[in-house]
């Protein structure tokens, strides 16, 4: 098999690659992530990934701290929109990372930088699938490198989402 | 009908200028009575039929992109194919470029040979019929029906590259939409089971013992369910069943004179418009008789009608 | 004697020739193909034959096979197959291998095809009455004859354009179609 | 503060991860990680040795926290949780680093990239395991009643072992009467059992089971709760018939004029009328009035039945009632739809009468049926001369369902033998392959080859009334390709039966969610573990057994029914069952009273204390999904074992080598094979 030279799809990689910190429900799409191993489904090795109960306690502090770390994209996966295991806790998920991508996007990061989708435990397939086209997104736009970039810009804690602005009833 | 959306651009292939000009003629005239404006893109090139994928694929897919390309370049974001063939090759070539990164970098780079490019999925491409069902819709057509098709017993042939490989929605193996739009011209619409069976193709031009067996198939299911015509929406169905009808005959000793016409000529007559505007008369077996039936006079007059479909002799295999 | 195999085998090149083709791998030789065909009862091989015959690397009989030359488009095995594998593209794929090198019977399908094109070549339309009276002529002749009476009444009826109709920009097909063939010979697709 | 000392513990799982991950290297380098006391590597960590190792570094090195970097948490969490607590250290102090499915499985053959992989996953959960803190598992008690949904022969069967065992049971049933698809059948294979003979004894047993409370008619319409202690809503539809007075004697429904096509019992086959009993044997025995089809509810007048009824038992103005229960543990036993066979429109089903759906046909088969269990065409004279069974319909099929159905080779045998024993007319099959695998199934195809039914290889293309030679005029025509031959046939024939595929219920999904567990991608529920314990859920308490967990026949329908039973038993034996302390937990000090967390918990576990101005949660209710963790603007939420600190160190941890740490790796790695 061969192996991928970043820097054809953009020179800044240089010889690093691409580090993707993933964020995985517990009940849908680590199992998916699972799946694809034990189906040997083979994706690119720039996912690490960390495990939490629901998409819905994804704190937007935590994809800020993963960037600021050194991460040049970060994907939030959790159940399909109507299957979360704590029946909508991914629709919270969804809001604030609309919120959150935004913010970001003034500070220049590329949308395409922070993910969220959906992957059920059956969906192994999927998952690879997903995490392939990251890896090439990101791979598009080459590096993060938040100190250089991101930091000089950005105030020291980052402006989040204000919570306050989420509708007081949710549905599903 | 919103206002914005009856300009469309119009794709109308090779044969509406010449083997299918009934549909061609017909298309304009019903077009106008329904304040559709159907923009041809200009200097549009063949789709490359059925032929040119057995040649080569990238030179093929090239050929149909520059079409694609000339038309969103003409500012174009839907375009209407009234060919089947033309149709599913344009939707094709559009499709597997959006599908496969590989094949769209080569054919743009093709394309970029001739100043061209073209992004994938920046046309929506649809057949006409859909454009009718779907934006001008069974009501508006049903307004406009000033000579109802009462009496006339039509067979709906849709043939196969409309509704195959994949299209927006109907059926592969039973589609209705020209039923429910022949039904609303008036018309009675018989079952017809090889709806979506072949033609034959190409075939007629270079196995006539494989295409006259498809065409004689379809001839006498129409002619068995008792079909006074079979309706078709593409120029190689109409040219295969209509033009080839005598020698099938003479192949298999039967005697089917069956008129094969153009959805759209269908439409012209129920919307009153003159027969020959819609080009009527250019079918090789004369839809006259059939067109006597509802009372369009200015056809020649009926002739005898046909021995009846038990008496047609069945083939040995 | 051993041979060192330069190309890749058949089945492989099939697959990587079509696109989508590598769904191929997953055919269940149900047969649902060579049921629906309608050309099925004249074809040497049903398509489920043709593709068992490619995984075998059979390079000669696939290309030799009449099958793909009766394939009359009519997408039926593609809707119906179980494996959601293109089946008229394969055909397509067969169709151009076997004239790629230079394998195939039936050579007057293939010369259909290619005198079809020549008049795209060459005016950016196709010519139905020139293709007719070509074709025919070196192929059929007494068909030829049977026909005349079908072209002369398709003229009569403004049917058969006895005249090429061109395209404007006849240089900038030429140009895009002479880079294409270019590109179609570098590399499989 | 106390110094960490973290074991980490690197497992081989035999060729599994040491064949990719570079273990020793991995194993020497966790080693040098700040506040890692010991790592080791080993050939297969589950082991009894393995467990050891573990045991054996806690007590002597007195590890603070351990890191198992082997497979799945899904798979060994519970196991290494154990050995930690057995060795005396809090089983929450354990994290596991998934190497196996998350590295060395999906970058097989790239040793550098899985194990720099396996490295970063290992330091996020070494640097997460020192945030973490001991925590003790709630333990609650185990309810001793038991809800089993649906009363097919799986359900039935389950309801029945329990109730056995001295238990009482809930048994939920959608329908008017238990029974499901067997109950519509006249033989099973591959013995031919007459259907009802085998089944009737078990529906009567379940119907009059002191230990049984049978709510037929009904659905479920909320689950709260938790193993254990499930509340759980029911839906009694009204029946408009007073079962305390009603006898079952059938007066009511044979005056009622209303008749109507029967889609469910019959599967359109028969009819029935509006106030009716699906069929003889029904449990329980009283009927139901159809509000849709009687001709009282939609015209006003009528009341035949009324006037007829012995008992005054009918009553019109009956409600639906809602039950409450309170249950320790749930089975899932829902079973099937049949594919509707319309979908594929070239087989001709709804359009071309003789063609027969495998339901149908069973009816048609059953001597209380339609027919009186004569096999005639749609007219209802004319015995077929010939029939064709067309296999696969809707099964195998991307189009529409991947996977085989399991049982429809079987029935269709089952045809063969029934129609050549009644009618003596030529059968033939066409199938892809003929699946026989259970025992005396393979002898059962070998009997219907000796009985002379044909078989013809090949998946039909269509079937058609189109006649295209002599012969053919009358008759339905299958198109195939006889694979074996390698040629298009034409088989003309009298009767089509399409053995159509075996789908989840069409609200599977829906009732899924209800019950918290998951649906594979065709929609039957997953089980916990394809092997090793295939009617267990991911969710705690909720089990699920027959059809409705993927395709299979009655035996093994019976099979699982009786171990969910067994799986419910065992824990009614316990008593007492832990429970993960995975819960939110509000510093009530510092909380705000803000009150956006409170309407953010989808299980309402949040109150509001307005005399103390502060939100509390209700670890009863709390799931645990962090949802109000992450909401909370003054962060005094915290997520009991995904804390905040924990997850932030975690962050860091897997990103080590980036310019925070030692600098970014520099591996190329493998492309795995693109899509299209
Ligand atoms: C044509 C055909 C022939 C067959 N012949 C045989 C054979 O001869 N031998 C054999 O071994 N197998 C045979 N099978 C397979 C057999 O039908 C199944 O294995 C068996 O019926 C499965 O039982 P079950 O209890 O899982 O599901 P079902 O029989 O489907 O029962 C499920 C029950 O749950 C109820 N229910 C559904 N949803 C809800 C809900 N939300 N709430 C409450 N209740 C609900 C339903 O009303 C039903 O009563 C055949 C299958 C088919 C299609
Ligand atoms: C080549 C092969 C590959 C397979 N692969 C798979 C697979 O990938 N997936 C899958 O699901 N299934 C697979 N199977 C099937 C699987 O092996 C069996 O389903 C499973 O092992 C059966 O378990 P068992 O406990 O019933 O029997 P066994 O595994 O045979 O265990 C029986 C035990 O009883 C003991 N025993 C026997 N007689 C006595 C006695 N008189 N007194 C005391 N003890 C006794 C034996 O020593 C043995 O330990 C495979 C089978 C084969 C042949
Ligand atoms: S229909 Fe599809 S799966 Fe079946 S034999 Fe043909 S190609 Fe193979
Ligand atoms: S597309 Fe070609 S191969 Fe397929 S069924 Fe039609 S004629 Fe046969
Ligand atoms: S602990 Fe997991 S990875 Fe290790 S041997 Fe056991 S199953 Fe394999
Ligand atoms: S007539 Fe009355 S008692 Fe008899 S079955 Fe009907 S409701 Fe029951
Ligand atoms: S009232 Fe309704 S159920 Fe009763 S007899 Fe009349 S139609 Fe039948
Ligand atoms: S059991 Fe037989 S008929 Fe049913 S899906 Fe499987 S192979 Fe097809
Ligand atoms: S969100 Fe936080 S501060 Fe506000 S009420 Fe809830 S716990 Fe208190
Ligand atoms: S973690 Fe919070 S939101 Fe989730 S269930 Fe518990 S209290 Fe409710």
């Amino acid at each position: 098999m061969a192996k991928r030279d970043y820097s054809l799809d953009n020179p800044a990689w240089g010889d690093r690659r691409p580090v993707i910190v993933g964020f995985l429900c517990n009940w849908c799409s680590y199992r998916a992530a699972d799946l694809a191993g034990t189906s040997r489904m083979g994706y690119p090795a720039t996912l690490r990934d960390i495990r939490i109960m629901c998409t819905g306690r994804l704190d937007p502090t935590f994809v800020i701290k993963a960037l600021s770390e050194g991460a040049d994209g970060v994907i939030v996966m959790g159940c399909h929109p109507g299957q979360c295991h704590y029946d909508v806790g991914n629709f919270k998920a969804m809001r604030r990372m609309a919120l959150l991508r935004r913010t970001l996007a003034q500070l220049g990061v590329h949308p395409d930088r922070v993910q969220l989708a959906w992957a059920s435990a059956a969906q192994g397939t999927l998952f690879t699938e997903t995490i392939l086209n990251m890896t090439n997104a990101i791979a598009r736009l080459g590096p993060l490198e938040w100190r250089d970039t991101v930091a000089d810009i950005a105030p020291s804690t980052p402006p989040l989402p204000d919570e306050a602005h989420e509708p007081e009833v949710i549905h599903g | 009908m919103s206002q914005e959306h009856n300009a469309y651009g119009y794709y109308p292939g090779c044969s509406l200028k010449a083997t299918a000009h009934a549909y061609g003629d017909s298309t304009e005239r019903v077009a106008e009575v329904l304040g559709l404006t159907l923009n041809e893109v200009a200097d549009w090139n063949c789709c490359g039929a059925t032929e040119y994928m057995s040649l080569s694929a990238i030179p093929a897919y090239s050929l149909i992109a520059r079409n694609l390309s000339l038309a969103a370049a003409q500012g174009h974001q839907e375009m209407i194919s009234p060919c089947s063939a033309c149709y599913l090759n344009l939707r094709k070539a559009n499709d597997s470029m959006a599908k496969y990164p590989a094949l769209n970098e080569k054919v743009n780079r093709a394309l970029g040979a001739g100043g061209l490019h073209y992004d994938p999925n920046s046309l929506h491409i649809r057949h006409l019929l859909d454009m009718m069902v779907e934006d001008v819709g069974y009501e508006t057509i049903a307004e406009h029906v000033t000579k109802p098709l009462s009496g006339l017993k039509v067979a709906c042939y849709y043939g196969c590259l409309i509704v195959r490989p994949r299209t927006d929605g109907y059926n592969p193996e039973y589609p209705m939409h020209l039923d429910r739009l022949m039904q609303t011209l008036g018309a009675k619409v018989v079952d017809f089971p090889l709806k979506t069976h072949c033609c034959g193709g190409h075939m007629t031009q270079i196995s006539e013992e494989t295409a006259f067996e498809l065409i004689r198939r379809l001839l006498h299911n129409a002619a068995d369910y008792g079909a006074d015509m079979i309706v078709t929406v593409c120029p190689m169905c109409q040219l295969n069943l209509d033009a080839y009808q005598p020698q099938v005959n003479a192949m298999f000793g039967t005697n089917y004179e069956i008129p094969i016409l153009f959805f759209t000529q269908l439409m012209g007559l129920a919307f009153g418009i003159p027969a020959r505007e819609v080009g009527m008369g250019a079918e090789i077996t004369s839809a006259a008789p059939a067109l006597g039936k509802i009372g369009h006079e200015e056809m020649e007059p009926a002739r005898p009608k046909r021995r009846d479909k038990k008496s047609l002799p069945m083939p040995q295999p | 004697m051993e041979e060192v195999q330069t190309r890749k085998p058949f089945f492989d090149r099939v697959m990587a020739s079509t696109p989508g083709g590598n769904t191929l791998l997953g055919c269940l030789q149900c047969g649902t193909c060579g049921g629906s065909c309608p050309s099925g009862p004249d074809m040497d091989a049903t398509p489920r034959k043709l593709f068992a015959m490619a995984r075998a690397n059979m390079e000669e009989d696939v290309l030799l096979s009449n099958a793909p030359w009766y394939c009359v488009s009519c997408y039926y095995c593609t809707v119906r197959c179980p494996q959601e594998i293109p089946i008229t593209d394969l055909m397509y794929t067969f169709k151009r291998m076997a004239i790629e090198s230079g394998h195939y019977n039936a050579e007057s399908h293939a010369d259909f095809s290619q005198s079809f094109c020549g008049y795209i070549e060459h005016y950016g339309r196709s010519f139905e009455f020139g293709l007719a009276t070509r074709y025919h002529l070196t192929h059929h002749p007494l068909q030829m004859v049977r026909k005349t009476g079908l072209g002369f009444q398709m003229i009569q009826k403004g049917r058969l354009n006895t005249a090429p109709d061109r395209i404007h920009d006849m240089p900038q097909l030429t140009a895009i179609l002479t880079e294409a063939k270019r590109i179609a010979t570098e590399d499989e697709l | 503060m106390m110094e960490d000392r973290i074991g980490v513990y690197v497992c081989h799982c035999g060729h599994n991860i040491a064949g990719t991950v570079d273990v020793e290297h991995v194993a020497e380098w966790a080693a040098s990680l700040p506040g890692v006391a010991i790592a080791r590597d080993y050939k297969f960590m589950c082991s009894s040795l393995g467990q050891e190792l573990v045991e054996k570094d806690i007590q002597e090195l007195g590890l603070t926290g351990v890191v198992v970097a082997a497979c799945s948490p899904h798979m060994h969490e519970p196991t290494f949780r154990r050995a930690c607590e057995r060795a005396g250290l809090n089983r929450y102090l354990l994290e596991m680093a998934n190497i196996r499915e998350h590295a060395s499985w999906v970058h097989q053959h790239d040793v550098e990239s899985a194990t720099e992989k396996a490295k970063s996953l290992i330091s996020g959960a070494v640097r997460r395991v020192m945030e973490l803190e001991p925590l003790e598992p709630f333990m609650v008690d185990i309810n001793d009643a038991t809800m089993v949904v649906g009363g097919g022969v799986a359900g039935i069967n389950a309801a029945l072992e329990l109730a056995n065992a001295g238990h009482p049971v809930y048994l939920v049933e959608r329908d008017p009467s238990i029974g499901g698809h067997m109950a519509q059948f006249d033989k099973t294979f591959p013995t031919l059992d007459c259907s009802a003979c085998i089944l009737t004894p078990r529906m009567f047993d379940a119907g009059n089971h002191p230990n049984i409370t049978l709510l037929s008619y009904s659905e479920v319409e909320q689950v709260d709760g938790y193993v254990g202690n499930f509340t759980v809503r029911v839906r009694q539809k009204a029946r408009h018939v007073d079962t305390e007075l009603c006898t079952g004697c059938g007066d009511c429904w044979e005056k009622c004029p209303a008749k109507v096509v029967d889609q469910e019992y019959e599967a359109g086959l028969g009819y029935r009328t509006a106030i009716y009993r699906p069929f003889p044997q029904a449990v329980p025995k009283y009927p139901v009035i159809d509000e849709e089809s009687c001709i009282y509810y939609q015209k006003g007048t009528c009341k035949a039945c009324e006037k007829f009824c012995p008992t005054g038992a009918i009553d019109f103005d009956q409600q639906d009632t809602e039950i409450v229960l309170n249950v320790g543990n749930i089975v899932l036993a829902t079973g099937y739809d049949l594919f509707d066979p319309r979908r594929v429109p070239q087989y001709g089903y709804g359009r071309l009468a003789n063609v027969f759906t495998s339901l149908e046909f069973e009816r048609m088969l059953n001597a209380a049926g339609p027919t009186d269990g004569k096999v005639v065409l749609r007219d209802g004279i004319t015995e077929p001369k010939s029939v064709a069974v067309v296999h696969c319909v809707g099964s195998r099929d991307e189009n529409y369902n991947p996977y085989c159905s399991a049982v429809c080779c079987m029935a269709a045998l089952k045809f063969g033998h029934l129609v050549k024993e009644r009618t003596g007319a030529d059968v033939t099959s066409f199938y892809i392959d003929i699946r026989t695998t259970a025992k005396n199934y393979e002898e059962f195809y070998h009997r219907l080859l000796k009985e002379e039914m044909e078989f013809i290889r090949g998946r039909v293309a269509e079937v058609t009334d189109a006649a295209r030679m002599p012969g053919e005029e009358g008759k339905l025509i299958v198109q195939v390709e006889d694979t074996l031959i390698g040629k298009q046939r034409r088989i003309p024939v009298d009767m089509v039966i399409l053995m159509a595929a075996m789908e989840p219920r069409n609200d599977a999904t829906d009732v899924a969610h209800t019950f918290g567990i998951g649906c594979s991608e065709a929609g039957f529920f997953t089980e916990k573990h394809p092997k090793l314990d295939p009617v267990a859920t991911m969710t705690d308490g909720v089990f699920i057994a027959g059809v409705c967990q993927g395709p299979k026949d009655i035996p093994d329908s019976v099979s699982q029914g009786a171990a969910a039973a067994a799986r419910v038993l065992t824990l009614i034996g316990q008593g007492t069952i832990a429970i993960e302390p995975v819960r939110a937990n509000i510093d009530e000090e510092h909380c705000s009273g803000c009150r956006i967390c409170n309407n953010l918990c989808p299980y309402t576990a949040i109150e509001y204390l307005p005399d103390l101005e502060v939100s509390r949660v209700n670890p009863a209710l709390c799931k645990g999904c962090g949802t109000c963790v992450a909401a909370c603007p003054s962060q005094v939420i915290t997520g009991q074992h995904f804390t905040f600190d924990s997850i932030m160190a975690q962050i860091e941890g897997v990103l080590y080598d980036t310019y925070n740490g030692n600098g970014y790796v520099s591996v190329e790695h493998e492309v795995p094979l693109a899509t299209g």
